[in-house]
């Protein structure tokens, strides 16, 4: 590889990383922007959640006597997982930073551990609240993986027998797919972006703005998170949030351009996404809780579907 | 979906501009009261007397008399004005009421009314654009909570400048409190208290939370948060108006900083 | 000839460790025991690490029979994990049994069990391999039964013995089969074409090892036999006993000269049911023992399913993938071994300590026993399938099997991958409750309060084991090479054809980088938050002036969504609620037992029906001598009959 | 039945000579019967001076039945046989300190001392601190339950109380609410009034109810003074009532949207709630109508002018309102969520004695603004809205068709005349020796406050007894088997006050 494009390479892992660290929080602040102005108000400026975190971050916690190591386990895993997640997914033409065979497991199983970290840092306070979100954020998100693995399997019925597993290669056969079975893209399409809602404890499966402790998935399960430990459970979210919907976005956006062109399609996309997410929840109900289930295995169904025409293509 | 949209479109945008511009208040509003004492006849207490809750106090002003209104207790009811005959006191439309002392809630002819200052230097600058408070509501009559819930819809759409109100202490900047604190809810408030990380801010909202409001001296209840917690801002009324309050919080960080108040407009 | 003078060595040490654990118990014992498991994993390393195929064989007076041992890469790859749980289990167990009034019984017990386990792996003649089998079956009931005086143990025990005489005599039937088309009962591998045979054979192999190995619907003794057995001997029946019945199945497809489609399908399908069922019912058990047995189904019927891909791909002739679904039923059959033998110890521990099994009686426990309860956590992640330790990395080589599989249009790849997905979103659940529910929050009762570290000699072996999650995932590429000569056996593939299982190197990496930047956040908030002064207090009670820790979510209800509200009907543990009514009620309850859905809905009807068959030939039994003789007469007038007619015709 | 019952009419007061004085059997038999002939026990309570009092509520012929008995230190309960009297009993055991032996679920109500001197009916010696929410509650056994303990303090903006749930996952078996934390004494601190704090102190009984409570307070001191409230006062009375009922219901709908996450009724609603407290404000001042009412008459008048503004300004609210409403009605995701969810049966209502939207909700066209119209007052025309089911469905659509009604109300009343003039105040000084009932609709239903005046003309004892009082027990009976993430809904479904039960 000669000079010129080992730097291409570099300054699109040195965007990817960029988009990947710095982003996130604005996704966050911009569904809140848009379900402010569908409700008909101004709503917290756009960087509020970097506010909200720079706060955080700079002042003191309270520890409950319950809670041991495991409770401060919790928020770094979080932030690892999600991070280390995000570095294996590419964003359109931003290829991701790192990329091996198998690696879109690795994707899912490190938020799983993320997932299993946040649950036992949870349980750790003893508190019938945080059990509650635990149980609630264990089924749901366990409910998701079909939709997500049918998704990964659909697209790699679009690659040929043999030769690797990459989650690049995987999701550069999207075109492939919207060209031979749009339908069982968008099918696929469709499925994602219920995992997107219920990773993430949006609307229809949660509500992060009712601050009702009996409804809540994500929020009542940090309950007892404060100060630092609290700011990276947030960014955490904020990350994870990202880091889906940047393989959500993988399956449309266009790729191929110059590097400033991906990341300008790449970040335009995330915050499409954030705009689609805060339209969703501006204009439905959330789910009757013990609902959620059917509504996540219809998204496996649907993939499955979109597996189906996708191996007939 | 779409049946939500035409909704949307009906309904129209709602968000007032306050601070930059205030938004119309009804006429018969009862705000800040003044007095002038110049036109108090010489002895008289009808004022004082007519306050059910010992709201006023007849100080001396070389001969006349000169009342004090503490707006810590007042209860903002038209009993003190119906009463004077000479209109020497009377409430005007003003709303700026929040302070940052105790001492402070006090309105007397030729007395300055000093208004909430902003938080001091650290607590400001972490603050200053992120505050989640922890409303306890403790012993009052649900009223303040009404007002303190209004400034969350979009009218008043308190989240545009960075506060809002959070499930748990633990996520809490500071506690805002309502109602004089029962005796049922003092152990609450202190654990409340307690399980909020540092450095924390406390506002008192109301009647109650200050003073007792008009359930003052019952041994039921504590006469106000200030018994319990250093409290760092005052808010009048009762209950106070939205605009009251949001406008004590703005203070508190530092969003607004004007002293002098605009004249006041002339009671409807 | 090294390898089977140290499988014999190994197997006297364990028999002569046993005798004399019945005479006294004492760390001799546990010494004698660990050689023998050093011999035992001389033997199966030297085997792996050289291969070939030794074989001794001796007469027995037995018509037809031979007593033939043989250690290859096959056995090698089981003889490992039987002597390193076998060593860590002898320590373990001086700690933790050996005070017990069974204690001498239970030791002599296991010794017969690991002997009779290494004897299984390497037998090569048919009826030999039967003897082996039956003692172990026989040694593992009484080690299991060792609290015998409870009736909860008596009826596991039993129940254990009728599905295991159940599985012998379909392996019984097996046996006849296998000298019907082979001529001999020695196991030698068959050349030549298919046989008609073959078919029958696998099945009654499936059936019979399968009972063995838990694999549904004869998976129904496990719960029970796991949870009332001492932790020491649940962790070597769970981590080894049950994988001899994988052993069993590897072997036979392996003496047949060319596998069938279905073989493979069948094993896939029977895997992916057995995998979803047992994690789904681990989700709701309350016993933290009963749910690591029902996560031992799971983590069996993975490995079945992944022995059903190898199959099918040796039988479609994509010898790579074949060795590639291989090498992940192996590595798997090693890396549960070791995580479900710490969470076995860990769950003694526990025991040990508090005197309950039942989750919703223990919490807080980390607090009054941090080292044990940190190694369990860390076993408890193995098992959940994270990232950078055991469990994870050996379910890694199957998905990308899976990914082959059905990149080459087959549908079993799809059934694997969406199967092992589901798994892994139920078994993050599962094992979040159970480390959960003991070890965080508050104490549910007296005894969760009371609770103390084990004692060194229980702690190493499970710091071992810990060890051994954490580094295996390191040692995965390495593993998958040792194991391919194994394969090689199993699958009559040369094991030049084990391809590199790619990214498996970047996986560990990727564990590493896990640890690594969480170390490094770690220690970045721990600055931070030493910066600013912490406050301390209760968890956020929402003011109340007395909480308690029923006030706290319970395991039950933690599984509760998972395993009732969306489990299907036949197969969700029933419920016992007394609800509360009137406008003012005054009592009500609510217990749910996490039974068995199968053993309980489909198995004992039927157990019932047949029992309600049999009484009907009581009426035969009329308890007159005549009678008696009167059917004897009938039985020989038949016999003659036959013979008449069959010489006649 | 004519039976041992004074009978009387809302804002009516009468000697006490004319209050039967039956044996406390008697009365209880009386009672049972009454309430066994459909009529609804509306207060049950001492009087501090040896007499327990009756006061039913008979809706179908516009009554009131009073009965009074000498109270001994214990009696048996009334609870078995009439399951409404059960918190009156548990109020007057902690009031009293006396002993209803048989109560069901005999525990205190709302955390303090008893009022007169005397033996504590639990037997708690006087030393020992009375710990707020701490009772002997009612569990579910099994070591697989868990209790949801959530309160007193709340998330979000909410009063004070303790709600314990029993549950197993998501499933509640059993939720017992214990309240009395926003205790401030209203009741104690009564007598020996009127006061000159006592009408501020019944404005802020329940600052969502500040008419409901006001009024009926006036007309207590109004009908012990004998006197009554001229017709505009009467009028502007009715529309601050109105502009009350139209804010909390158009609040609560919002509300209800709100807890199923559906934001656009959540939003345009908590603006609206806005725009009618401001129509309160701009008769009075205070969003909450504080000071517009005095015993004897009411404070401010309105102007042809100003009623003219408002009637505009009504009109654009309440037709922005009743937009967003049907909106919320007319979205299947939202009916999913309100449908046969925190159901109470009809029966059950009936026995528990719920009042109000509540009990409307079940069919029952309960209404004291029809039933119980006081001489002069502008009520509503046509029969109560009611609803069938029980569940948040039929409470919201109840509280709807209301909303509805009281638009008609309130544009009606801007019309007449007679609020033109700016009303006086009559003198108002109880006679001695008397009995009063205020009934006033509120917009969670009956406020009912009862006067008794001792030979001083002072009140010898001053009972509030606010709707919420016999509904809270109809939010425990909506949330058996119910899952817990639907409380929320169920309970704003309610949406009952704590500082109007606690006092």
């Amino acid at each position: 590889m000669d000079a010129p494009l080992l730097l291409e390479a570099a300054g699109r892992a040195l965007a990817h990383l960029a988009v990947l660290t710095l982003l996130p929080p604005l996704l966050i602040g911009l569904i809140a922007k848009v379900k402010a102005a569908f409700a008909g108000r101004n709503g917290p400026p756009l960087l509020q959640p970097y506010f909200d975190l720079a706060k955080l971050l700079r002042k003191q916690a309270v520890f409950s006597r319950t809670t041991t190591w495991v409770f401060r386990l919790g928020p770094v895993a979080a932030v690892v997982t999600a991070l280390l997640a995000g570095l294996v997914v590419p964003l359109g033409g931003l290829a991701a930073p790192v990329s091996f065979d198998g690696d879109l497991l690795l994707v899912a199983y490190l938020l799983a551990l993320g997932r299993f970290c946040t649950i036992l840092s949870a349980l750790d306070t003893g508190s019938a609240f945080e059990g509650m979100g635990a149980s609630r954020e264990a089924a749901f998100s366990c409910l998701a993986e079909p939709a997500l693995f049918l998704g990964f399997i659909a697209l790699a019925l679009l690659l040929p027998p043999g030769g690797g597993l990459r989650l690049a290669e995987l999701l550069a056969a999207a075109p492939d797919g919207w060209r031979l079975a749009a339908g069982g893209m968008a099918l696929v399409a469709a499925a994602w972006l219920v995992v997107l809602l219920v990773e993430n404890c949006r609307i229809p499966f949660d509500d992060p703005n009712t601050h009702l402790e009996l409804t809540m998935i994500h929020e009542v399960m940090v309950l007892d998170h404060s100060g630092p430990p609290l700011g990276l459970i947030l960014y955490g979210a904020a990350v994870k949030f990202a880091v889906i919907a940047m393989l959500l976005l993988s399956l449309v956006l266009p790729r191929g351009g110059g590097l400033v062109a991906d990341l300008a399609t790449g970040v335009a996309g995330l915050l499409a996404v954030a705009v689609l997410v805060g339209v969703v929840e501006s204009s439905m109900a959330r789910l009757r809780l013990l609902r959620v289930p059917t509504l996540l295995v219809s998204a496996a169904l649907l993939a499955g579907f979109g597996v189906v025409l996708l191996a007939v293509h | 979906m779409i049946t939500a949209l035409l909704a949307r479109l009906r309904q129209g945008h709602h968000t007032n501009r306050f601070p930059a511009q205030v938004p119309p208040l009804p006429d018969r509003l009862r705000g800040r009261p003044v007095v002038d004492s110049t036109l108090c006849p010489p002895g008289c207490r009808a004022c004082a007397d007519a306050c059910a809750v010992d709201a006023i106090a007849i100080g001396a002003d070389g001969g006349r008399p000169a009342p004090r209104i503490d707006l810590g207790k007042c209860l903002f009811c038209p009993d003190c004005s119906e009463a004077c005959p000479p209109k020497a006191l009377r409430f005007t439309n003003e709303f700026r009421l929040a302070t940052s002392a105790r001492g402070d809630l006090e309105v007397a002819d030729g007395r300055v009314y000093a208004l909430g200052r902003a938080l001091a230097g650290r607590i400001r600058r972490l603050y200053g654009r992120s505050l989640k408070l922890r409303v306890v509501s403790a012993g009052g009559c649900n009223g303040c909570e009404v007002d303190v819930n209004v400034l969350g819809t979009l009218a008043w759409d308190l989240g545009r400048f960075g506060i809002s109100y959070v499930a748990s202490p633990r996520h809490a900047d500071g506690m805002l409190i309502c109602g004089g604190v029962s005796r049922n809810m003092e152990l609450a408030v202190r654990k409340t208290w307690e399980a909020i990380p540092g450095p924390k801010v406390c506002i008192a909202v109301g009647a109650c939370a200050i003073a007792g409001g008009p359930f003052a001296g019952h041994p039921e209840q504590c006469d106000g948060a200030a018994g319990l917690v250093p409290v760092d801002l005052f808010i009048p009324g009762c209950p106070p108006h939205p605009l009251t309050i949001l406008d004590g919080l703005l203070r508190l960080i530092g969003r607004i900083e004007d002293q002098a108040a605009p004249p006041a407009p002339p009671a409807g | 000839m090294i390898p089977l003078i140290a499988l014999l060595a190994g197997c006297a040490l364990h028999l002569a460790a046993g005798l004399l654990a019945l005479r006294r118990a004492g760390d001799a014992v546990a010494v004698l025991a660990v050689l023998a498991s050093g011999c035992l994993a001389l033997a199966g390393g030297w085997a792996l690490a050289a291969p070939a195929d030794l074989l001794l064989q001796l007469p027995w007076p037995v018509p037809g029979g031979a007593v033939a041992i043989g250690v290859d890469a096959l056995s090698g790859a089981f003889l490992l994990p039987i002597a390193a749980l076998g060593a860590a289990t002898a320590v373990y167990a001086r700690g933790y049994w050996d005070a017990h009034p069974s204690g001498g019984r239970t030791r002599a017990a296991v010794a017969v069990l690991l002997a009779a386990m290494a004897l299984v792996v390497t037998a090569r003649h048919g009826l030999w391999f039967l003897a082996c089998w039956e003692a172990m079956a026989l040694a593992a009931w009484v080690a299991m039964s060792a609290e015998h005086r409870e009736r909860e143990v008596r009826v596991s025990g039993w129940t254990y013995l009728v599905f295991t005489h159940l599985g012998t005599a379909c392996l019984t039937a097996m046996t006849v089969l296998f000298i019907l088309r082979a001529g001999t009962a020695a196991w030698v591998p068959l050349a030549g074409p298919a046989h008609a045979l073959d078919g029958a054979i696998v099945l009654l192999a499936i059936l019979g090892f399968g009972a063995k190995a838990g694999l549904l619907p004869l998976h129904a003794w496990l719960p029970g036999a796991h949870a009332s057995a001492p932790s020491h001997v649940s962790a070597l029946l769970s981590g080894v006993m049950l994988k001899t019945g994988i052993y069993g199945i590897l072997r036979i497809t392996g003496l047949l000269p060319e596998p069938a489609a279905w073989w493979g399908a069948l094993l896939s399908v029977v895997g992916a049911a057995t995998a979803l069922y047992g994690i789904a019912s681990a989700v709701v058990q309350g016993d933290c023992k009963r749910l690591l047995a029902c996560s031992s189904i799971e983590n069996l019927g993975i490995i079945a399913m992944a022995v059903g891909l190898a199959l099918s791909a040796r039988a479609g002739g994509h010898d790579a993938l074949a060795l590639l679904a291989g090498s992940a039923a192996l590595l798997h059959v090693w890396h549960h071994a070791v995580f479900k033998g710490l969470l076995f110890c860990g769950a003694g521990a526990v025991l040990h300590a508090t005197g309950t099994r039942r989750i919703d009686r223990l919490g807080g426990l980390l607090a009054a026993m941090p080292r044990a309860g940190a190694l369990w956590i860390v076993g408890c992640a193995a098992a959940a399938g994270l990232p950078g330790l055991a469990g994870f990395a050996s379910e890694w080589p199957l998905y990308l099997a899976g990914f082959a599989e059905l990149r080459q249009g087959g549908w079993a790849g799809v059934l694997t991958v969406v199967a092992l997905a589901l798994c892994g979103g139920l078994a993050v659940a599962a094992y979040a409750g159970l480390a959960g529910g003991v070890l965080l929050g508050n104490g549910r009762s007296p005894e969760a309060e009371n609770a103390h570290d084990p004692p060194p000699s229980m702690l190493r072996p499970m710091a071992a084991l810990a060890a051994a999650c954490l580094l295996l995932p390191l040692a995965a590429p390495w593993t998958l090479a040792a194991l391919a000569p194994a394969l090689g056996v199993a699958l009559r593939l040369p094991a030049a054809a084990a391809p590199a299982v790619p990214g498996i190197v970047h996986l560990a990496v990727a564990g590493l980088a896990v640890a690594a930047l969480g170390a490094a956040a770690w220690w970045r908030l721990h600055r931070r938050l030493a910066a600013l002064p912490q406050g301390a207090g209760p968890t956020w009670d929402c003011g109340y002036a007395a909480p308690s820790s029923r006030m706290q979510y319970t395991v039950s209800s933690f599984g509760a969504t998972l395993g009732h509200d969306i489990a299907p009907a036949p197969i969700a543990p029933p419920q016992d609620i007394q609800p509360a009514q009137g406008l003012f009620p005054h009592a009500a309850s609510f217990s749910s037992r996490t039974g068995d859905g199968i053993l309980e809905r489909w198995i004992m009807p039927l157990v019932g029906r047949g029992a309600a068959l049999c009484m009907r030939l009581r009426l035969l039994q009329q308890g007159h001598l005549h009678a008696y003789l009167a059917y004897i007469l009938a039985a020989v007038l038949v016999l003659l009959a036959v013979a008449v007619l069959g010489r006649a015709g | 039945m004519s039976g041992p019952w004074c009978f009387m009419r809302a804002g009516g007061a009468v000697a006490l000579e004319a209050v039967p004085d039956l044996p406390l059997d008697a009365l209880r038999a009386a009672v049972v019967a009454a309430v066994g002939a459909g009529r609804r026990l509306g207060c049950w309570c001492g009087d501090g001076a040896g007499r327990v009092y009756a006061v039913l509520v008979d809706d179908a012929a516009g009554q009131l039945l009073v009965a009074r008995a000498p109270l001994p230190d214990s009696y048996p309960a009334l609870t078995p046989d009439c399951p409404q009297a059960h918190l009156f009993e548990r109020e007057l055991a902690e009031q009293y300190g006396v002993v209803p032996v048989g109560h069901p679920w005999f525990k205190p109500v709302r955390f303090h001392r008893r009022l007169t001197p005397g033996p504590d009916a639990w037997g708690r010696p006087d030393d020992e601190a009375v710990l707020p929410g701490v009772a002997d509650m009612f569990t579910v056994a099994g070591d697989e339950v868990h209790e949801v303990a959530v309160g007193p303090v709340h998330a979000g903006v909410i009063e004070p109380g303790h709600f314990r749930f029993q549950c197993h996952g998501e499933v509640v078996f059993h939720l017992e609410i214990n309240l009395g934390y926003q205790h401030r004494g209203i009741e104690r601190a009564a007598i020996g009034g009127p006061h000159p704090r006592s009408m501020l102190q019944m404005e802020a009984a329940a600052g969502d109810s500040t008419i409901a409570h006001g009024w009926a307070h006036c007309q207590v001191v109004e009908a012990l003074a004998g006197v009554a409230a001229e017709q505009p006062a009467l009028d502007l009375r009715a529309l601050m009532l109105e502009l009350e009922r139209l804010a909390n219901h158009t609040g609560d709908l919002g509300a209800l949207a709100g807890d199923t996450g559906f934001l656009p009724t959540a939003s345009f609603n908590g603006r609206i709630r806005g725009d009618f407290l401001n129509l309160s404000a701009a008769v009075c001042g205070s969003r909450l109508g504080r000071g517009m009412l005095r015993p004897g008459g009411v404070r401010f008048g309105l102007d042809a002018a100003r009623r003219e503004d408002m009637r505009r300004r009504l009109e654009r609210a309440g037709a922005d309102a009743v937009h967003s409403c049907r909106l919320l009605f007319a979205t299947a995701s939202v009916q999913a969520r309100f449908e046969d969810v925190g159901v109470v049966r009809p029966i059950d209502a009936a026995a528990a004695g719920l009042v109000g939207v509540a009990r409307r909700a079940c069919g029952h066209p309960a209404d004291a603004r029809r039933d119980h119209p006081a001489d002069g007052r502008p009520g509503p025309a046509g029969p109560a809205a009611t609803a069938e089911g029980g569940d948040v469905h039929a409470r919201a659509f109840v509280r709807f068709a209301e909303l509805q009604e009281s638009l008609r109300l309130a544009d009606g009343l801007l019309q007449r005349d007679a609020a033109a003039t700016p009303p006086g105040a009559l003198r108002c000084r109880p006679r001695p020796g008397h009995l009063a009932i205020g009934l006033i609709e509120g917009w969670r239903g009956p406020v009912l406050h009862l006067g008794i005046t001792g030979d001083d003309g002072r009140f010898l004892r001053y009972k509030v007894v606010d709707p919420s009082f016999h509904n809270w027990f109809g939010l425990m009976l909506a949330l058996r088997d119910e899952q817990i993430s639907d409380f929320p809904l169920c309970n704003k479904s309610f949406n009952l006050s704590y500082c109007g039960f606690d006092l």
